[in-house]
């Protein structure tokens, strides 16, 4: 945004915080194909350990494990949140827990109703 | 800002929006679809109190019921037709009137004619903001908000009846068309109106959000922010990750209902139709996700009522808000733990009783922080200069609605005490004294408090004064006994107590509850007459009648694009610096730059900023280094 | 601004700037997907929690979503689903290359890296297409479906390899509970929607990419946005695919 | 204020109470020429039956109603008056410049008028209501650690509640606005904060550890969880069934897909399921006869409409319109083919529970037949006992307020409460001094229009003689049948008989008050 950049520059201009663009650097290209080999690798490993593990427990777990460590990848690279401030990651992360909470209750729960019926 | 750069701004809009003055408003751009937030605001006040007398009508409707069962009311035949025939409310429309009472109380006046208007009118004003950061989001959050009221008091003109399985809307009840009448058309529309109202607090609550932390002015420093931007600012927050809980829930109900599906829907057999084909669902599961919202959703409504409170409290008491750390660190507390507690709904509800006790333990935390602010609320008052204006006493009457209904949470909280308790009208008289009550009577603080703001008009002090008095007073009739009816067991949503003898004994409680409660009803035609008279027969409002810091009053009383005819103002200090020693006058506008100290990058001179009374000491100082963990956490420097 | 990087990270929340160093859109953009994330949640969360509950008799999903196109009827548990995550993760690096190229303001390969992000989300939605087509002709209902499994059925189910040939016949399958397929629909269903908008809006920016908009405007920052939203719903699918089709 | 504004208010008033007064005194106007009319009816002999209901009730009861206006308008008059008068002093204060009333006082003083008379009647309250609500008056034994946990909980929030009111009100008062005086600048004590938010954690820790203490011991640690008589409560719209085990001590099984007109529990009655079967079967081909013959019943239904038409009988043209309008656009085959979804579904689950035959066989043992169904909950004095629940239709909760008791019913999911009454039935009678007195329990979630009405009598029997006598007067529901012997005809269902009682409830109700 041409006018507002000039304004940040010139003391004189009234501040606008709302045309504040912060100058966005090119982390270039390598990251992001590293990133796109990286989950692609994850998911042909999730394929593998589908093949090669009977269905229990620790499949699963590893799943999820290998599900998150995607997550951080889309998020971190693609979503490029990695780079960002890190109080907007922090603003961003820390709700997460709420849904962790609610996960772990409802599988407690639905452990719960499954005794019942 | 030049002409060039405004031509540009135009062809893109969302960048940037102020500095119209010149810009040309029609009536519709101005009074309809206007983008500007004091507007927004007062569109969400007007919607706020006119969706909030049909709901205190339809209380005083039931009511009637309640205390005279089974005696004619003309009014009930004139108003609900074939529902009060011959003059007697039908046993269904008693439910429906309670649901939509719920409904419209809690989502439709306290969300978002509290939340709404004074989150719009506020927070730009408050934070040095020329409007919010989206005006256009911020008009469609509006008009999403008005549609939803269309849906909900057009299911009043369905054949079956609106919603009536309770503002919880519990399936299967809400989710069987055969169930009850409720349960047809007007369960659907209610669905509908709901999830109009969240897409409208989503687009509310991320402008908000963004706006609080983007676009401050220079010099408020998040430490410098009134309580009521910090308390708009983390209902935003729970109605931004609560909000979308209930989306959820409300897609299962829809399929349930509609569709076929079996989510809720589990071994039922209906009377006249016979078993259904739905196994395997719970019942359950959407107590969870309803309660996932319902919870923080008691605090989006309470919270903005305990920043105006704050606010008012400070500038009338002539004294800076007691221990702002503490109350911020309090507000951001309780809206952790409102996240994690909603199993305290549902202790005997079929859930694991377990979990009743893990629910149980981190429910009763809640009581610190909310002891912490009243607590704080008192030492304001301490020593101060109180000056009685109706904001001031709506505010106290808060604290004091909030104390009474607040202890009861601590028994509802004990799972071993709701076994009793639960649903009964115990949890009436919590919910109304402590979240309803004390909400309603944040807003009309509010209300009186920034009238002049709003409207450039001044309100009458004296139907103020009646309209508080008659108000507090019924609050208290109305509530308060009902915490003895619910330890004798009589449980709410009953149509009728005469059947039992057991609760029979309660009828003469019951006819006084109504009478008050209809005296608090027509004390709202004080109000209503003094807020509408007065927008066009008031007495002119001067700029800052209050003798307020706050950045607000630096506005001129005639409203104009961008709030400032000029530059932004700069802050020098906090909102609360009342009363400062060794100062003429006894309030310290925060645009006004101390002695010696105009350059607000220097941070070492930001110390003269805070003048406290205490006398520096070396040992350390446990709650700051709790502020100081929080500050790293957040960034929060103060200086 | 000559500061140092102390003295800056002291005065950010002092006002006058975002804390965040980021745009108040971008802003609104995360706390969306934010929101957006605990909806996603809580149907996730509801689909854990129905299938603890019902653990013992639910379907295999590799018995059910075992299907690839053209081949015929050989047990291919994972082989398409994995293609349709392939898609979607490829259509995302070409959005994040979009976003790059419009740090640089290049106008062309903005346009270009679009264009292959809007075909990557076109061929998603047709993939889920046809999933839901051979899942709806494979007997599942909204409301109901047939993917349970007999004793019988179990034992074939056990027999069968990867690249076998199968064929379900009478007395296999049974009625499976009908959770399984309704929650299949909903969620997939809602996903599946936001990529449609996702699409839209991606058609929308390409539009205005072509048209020199954001060029005039003097920054790529709406394709940025767009490109958020597209990658939370590539988020979404990871654990839609985790939960759905793995475990 | 202007005083202008306040004529205007006062003017606006009076219209809406000169309003309000023809609306209350119209219906007297009408109710004298009612009474002519029912004069003349008695003179020329018209059935009284005619004219009764509609007439004489409601100009009576309206003219009541009206009356209960007439004073709600006088209130807000009086409210009115007051507005006035207040308004015209401080109207004068402005005129004379003489401060007649300060309204900064006279809040300071009401506020504290307010704290004095509120907590006069909170006390007045706890003493003349505290009685009534049953606290240390429980009739079971985990009542009075109920009880004792309420009294900590009350004795804690009753000391919180003054201190902190009268703090409130009376630094309100103290420190009301004066001109010589200016407020202390005091922003924070950290000392003092620390020790206000530590003491009520404190207290809430005590609160908790016990509140976790008597909940553990009441649900999921109940010692008498193993050894209590069970009891199974069946909640439906809109009432209760009780079923006792019988002499083997064990239940039958049950499903909701049992559940016919006959056996409206659901048990597992191998004769009763069978007849069922059968039912549902014709069931099924009755709606597949109806979906194939949609013609001719929109044929037969255009033949009904002339009919009526003949007899001028517009109400029943006025229905069979609506239903052909139903065929016409579909939903009436929509209806039908729900319905036989549903039969076919239920069919088919049945079938899937027949698969594995064994176990089939075996869910219809021997102990469904001595099950006995009551209309009544009767259990023994100091014995524990075990609510076994089981909801037919939609979420229901049984509530027996006197015993502390209270669990939802939810369809799909069984849910139990296990106490031990320690007062009779007797005994409570005694106690409060009223023969009529009985044990009930409630329902306490909304469920519907009859909600309120749905109750069981709930009796706690002193001796066990008592109990046994009344054991063996119930009979079993579904005896077990000996080969060749017919079936009992008496046994009806009773859950049916009950919906019917609280309807009439309701219909009597409406008359009454009618």
């Amino acid at each position: 945004m041409a006018h507002s950049n000039k304004s940040v520059e010139d003391p004189e201009k009234e501040y606008n915080p709302v045309n504040y663009i912060p100058h966005s650097e090119s982390h270039g290209t390598k990251e992001v194909w590293m990133g796109f080999w990286i989950l692609l690798g994850l998911t042909l490993i999730d394929i593998a350990f589908y093949f090669i593990m009977p269905a229990n427990m620790l499949r699963n777990s590893i799943f999820i494990v290998l599900g998150v460590v995607k997550a951080y990848y889309i998020v971190g690279t693609f979503m490029h949140l990695k780079y960002e401030n890190n109080k907007l990651m922090l603003s961003i992360i820390i709700p997460i827990v709420f849904i962790l909470w609610l996960i772990v209750l409802l599988l407690y729960e639905g452990d719960a109703l499954s005794i019942m019926e | 800002m030049s002409t060039t750069s405004h031509l540009e701004t135009e062809t893109h809009g969302h960048d940037d929006h102020h500095g119209h003055e010149h810009h040309k408003e029609t009536f519709i751009s101005k009074y309809v679809f206007s983008m500007d937030h004091k507007m927004i605001s007062r569109q969400f006040l007007i919607t706020g109190i006119i969706m909030g007398c049909i709901g205190v009508f339809m209380s005083i409707l039931f009511r009637l019921q309640l205390a005279w069962p089974s005696e004619s009311f003309g009014i009930i035949e004139t108003f609900l037709g074939k529902w009060g025939k011959d003059g007697i409310l039908d046993p269904n429309f008693y439910l429906a009137l309670v649901t939509i009472h719920g409904t419209i109380m809690v989502f439709y006046v306290l969300t978002a004619g509290l939340s709404g208007t004074f989150s719009n009118l506020l927070i730009p004003l408050q934070i040095g903001a020329r409007d919010m950061a989206s005006p256009f989001m911020n008009m469609l959050s509006y008009w999403f908000f008005f549609l939803s009221s269309i849906v909900l008091i057009s299911s009043f003109f369905v054949e079956t009846g609106p919603a009536s399985a309770g503002w919880t809307v519990y399936p299967p009840l809400s989710a069987l068309e055969k169930a009850m009448p409720g349960s047809g058309l007007g369960m659907t529309l209610w669905l509908v109106a709901i999830i109009l109202f969240i897409v409208s607090s989503l687009l509310g609550g991320i402008n908000y959000i963004s706006t609080v932390l983007n676009m401050r002015t220079k010099g408020m420093s998040m430490d410098r922010m009134p309580l009521t931007i910090w308390s708009f600012f983390f209902t935003a927050v729970l109605g931004l990750l609560s909000f979308p809980v209930l989306l959820g829930a409300g897609l299962f109900l829809i399929f349930d209902r509609s569709f076929g599906t079996s989510f809720y829907l589990s071994d039922i057999y209906l009377n006249g139709i016979g078993a259904l084909d739905n196994v395997g669902g719970s019942p359950v599961l959407y107590q969870h996700l309803f309660w996932f919202l319902g919870h923080p959703e008691v605090y989006i409504i309470l919270m903005p009522a305990l920043g105006i409170t704050s606010e008012v409290i400070a500038n009338n008491a002539r004294k800076p808000i007691f221990g702002y750390t503490a109350m911020v660190i309090s507000l951001l507390g309780i809206s952790f733990l409102s996240f994690i507690v909603w199993g305290h709904h549902m202790f005997i509800t079929g859930m694991n009783p377990f979990l009743g006790t893990v629910f149980m333990f981190v429910t009763l935390i809640i009581a610190v922080p909310s002891a912490v602010k009243t607590f704080n609320y008192l030492a304001t008052l301490w020593k101060g200069n109180i000056r009685f204006t109706p904001a001031m006493l709506f505010a106290i009457g808060l604290v004091s609605l909030f104390i009474t209904g607040g202890l009861t949470g601590i028994y509802l909280g004990n799972a071993a005490l709701d076994i009793q308790l639960h649903d009964t009208y115990f949890v009436v008289a919590h919910f109304h004294l402590v979240m309803g009550s004390a909400s309603i009577f944040g807003m009309f603080a509010g209300i009186y408090h920034w009238y002049p703001k709003m409207f450039g008009k001044m309100m009458n002090n004296t139907l103020g004064y009646f309209h508080f008095w008659l108000t507090f007073i019924s609050a208290y009739v109305v509530f308060f006994p009902m915490h003895f009816m619910g330890l004798a067991g009589v449980p709410r949503r009953y149509y009728e107590f005469t059947l039992v003898p057991e609760f029979g004994i309660w009828m003469d409680v019951n006819v006084v509850i109504t009478i008050a409660a209809i005296v608090g009803g027509l004390a709202q035609v004080f109000f209503l007459y003094n807020f509408f008279v007065n927008i066009f027969k008031g007495e002119k409002a001067t700029q800052n009648p209050w003798q307020s810091n706050s950045l607000e009053w630096t506005t001129p009383v005639e409203h104009i694009h961008g709030n400032w005819p000029g530059p932004l103002p700069v802050v020098y200090r906090g909102p609360y610096e009342y009363s400062v020693p060794g100062r003429e006058l006894d309030y310290y506008p925060q645009n006004i730059p101390s002695d010696g100290e105009d350059d607000i990058h220097h941070t070492e001179t930001v110390k003269v900023d805070e003048p406290t009374i205490e006398t520096p000491t070396t040992e350390v100082d446990s709650s700051k280094v709790l502020f100081a963990s929080f500050a790293k956490l957040f960034g929060l420097n103060r200086a | 601004m000559a500061t140092t990087t102390v003295q800056e990270t002291e005065s950010i929340w002092k006002g006058g700037r975002s804390p965040f160093k980021v745009s108040y859109g971008k802003l609104m953009m995360w706390f969306f997907l934010l929101s957006d994330a605990f909806t996603f949640s809580s149907l996730l969360v509801f689909y854990g929690a129905a299938r603890y509950s019902l653990a013992d008799v639910w379907p295999l999903p590799d018995m059910v979503f075992n299907h690839f196109p053209l081949v015929g009827h050989y047990h291919l548990p994972l082989f398409f689903v994995s293609l349709m995550t392939f898609i979607l993760i490829f259509s995302s690096v070409t959005m994040v290359l979009a976003v790059e190229a419009g740090h640089r303001n290049s106008h062309k390969e903005v346009g270009k890296y679009m264009l292959w992000t809007i075909i990557g989300g076109l061929a998603f939605l047709g993939c889920q297409a046809w999933e839901w087509s051979v899942f709806i002709g494979d007997g599942a209902k909204l409301y109901s479906n047939n993917f349970g499994l007999t004793a019988d059925g179990k034992s074939y189910a056990e027999g069968l390899k990867v690249f076998g040939h199968y064929e379900w016949s009478e007395g296999l399958r049974t009625a499976g509970p009908a959770q399984f397929s309704s929650l299949f629909f909903l969620v997939t269903g809602f996903h599946g929607f936001h990529v449609f908008s996702g699409v839209v809006l991606n058609i929308i920016v390409y539009i205005n990419v072509l048209f020199g908009t954001y060029e005039r405007r003097g920054h790529y920052e709406m394709v940025e946005k767009v490109g958020l939203y597209w990658h939370f719903v590539d988020l979404v699918w990871v654990f839609v695919f985790t939960f759905f089709y793995l475990i | 204020m202007k005083q202008t504004q306040m004529k205007t208010f006062i003017k606006t008033g009076l219209m809406v109470l000169f309003f309000g007064f023809v609306y209350v005194a119209e219906p007297i106007l009408e109710l004298k020429t009612l009474n002519t009319e029912l004069q003349e009816a008695a003179l020329f002999g018209v059935g009284s039956d005619e004219f009764e209901p509609f007439k004489e009730a409601t100009g009576a009861e309206s003219l009541k109603s009206k009356i209960q206006w007439a004073l709600y308008i006088a209130a807000g008059l009086l409210i009115l008056v007051l507005a006035y008068v207040f308004d015209v002093a401080s109207y004068a204060q402005k005129l004379t410049g003489r401060k007649i009333a300060d309204a900064n006082k006279i809040n300071a003083w009401m506020l504290l008028i307010f704290l004095g008379v509120g907590m006069y009647f909170a006390a007045w309250e706890f003493v003349v209501h505290g009685p009534e609500t049953k606290v240390y008056n429980s009739s079971s034994e985990h009542g009075v650690d109920y009880d004792n946990m309420f009294m900590i909980t009350l004795i804690f929030t009753a000391i919180v509640f003054v201190a902190t009111q009268v703090l409130l009100f009376v630094y309100s008062f103290m420190y009301k606005k004066s001109e010589t005086r200016k407020a202390t600048y005091y922003s924070h004590n950290n000392k003092l904060e620390v020790f206000w938010t530590i003491i009520p954690a404190i207290v809430l820790t005590i609160l908790v550890l016990r509140g976790y203490a008597v909940w553990k011991n009441i649900t999921y640690e109940n010692p008498n969880s193993k050894n209590a008589q069970e009891i199974e409560v069946f909640a439906y719209q809109f009432g209760w069934t009780a079923r006792y085990p019988g002499a083997d001590n064990k239940f039958g099984a049950h499903s909701f897909n049992y559940i016919s007109g006959t056996n409206s529990l659901g048990l597992a009655v191998e004769s009763e399921v069978e007849t069922f079967k059968e039912e549902l079967k014709k069931d099924t081909s009755d709606y597949i006869a109806k979906i194939n013959s949609i013609d001719t019943y929109l044929s037969e239904l255009n033949a009904k409409v002339k009919d009526f038409k003949k007899l001028a009988n517009f109400k029943g043209v006025e229905d069979t319109e609506k239903e052909i309008a139903r065929v016409l656009n579909g939903e009436y085959k929509m209806d039908l083919e729900l319905m036989l979804r549903r039969r076919t579904k239920q069919l088919e689950r049945m079938a899937l529970v027949e698969m594995n035959k064994e176990e089939y066989k075996a869910t219809f043992n021997g102990s469904v037949h001595d099950d006995m169904i009551t209309k009544e909950i009767v259990v023994l004095k100091n014995k524990p006992v075990k609510l076994k629940f089981r909801s037919r239709d939609i979420i229901h909760s049984a509530f027996l307020p006197d015993f502390r008791v209270q669990m939802n019913c939810v369809p799909g999911m069984n849910t139990e409460f296990t106490f031990v009454p320690t007062k009779s039935t007797d005994e409570i009678r005694k106690e409060k001094n009223n023969e009529e007195y009985n044990y009930y329990l409630y329902c306490n979630k909304i469920c519907g229009q009859a909600h309120f009405n749905m109750k069981i009598k709930f009796v706690v029997v002193e001796t066990e003689t008592e109990y046994k006598t009344w054991i063996a007067a119930q009979k079993p529901a579904y005896p077990m049948q000996l080969p060749g012997s017919e079936k009992e005809e008496e046994i009806n269902s009773p859950v049916e008989n009950q919906v019917e009682e609280s309807v009439v409830i309701i219909q009597s109700n409406n008359k009454k008050s009618i």
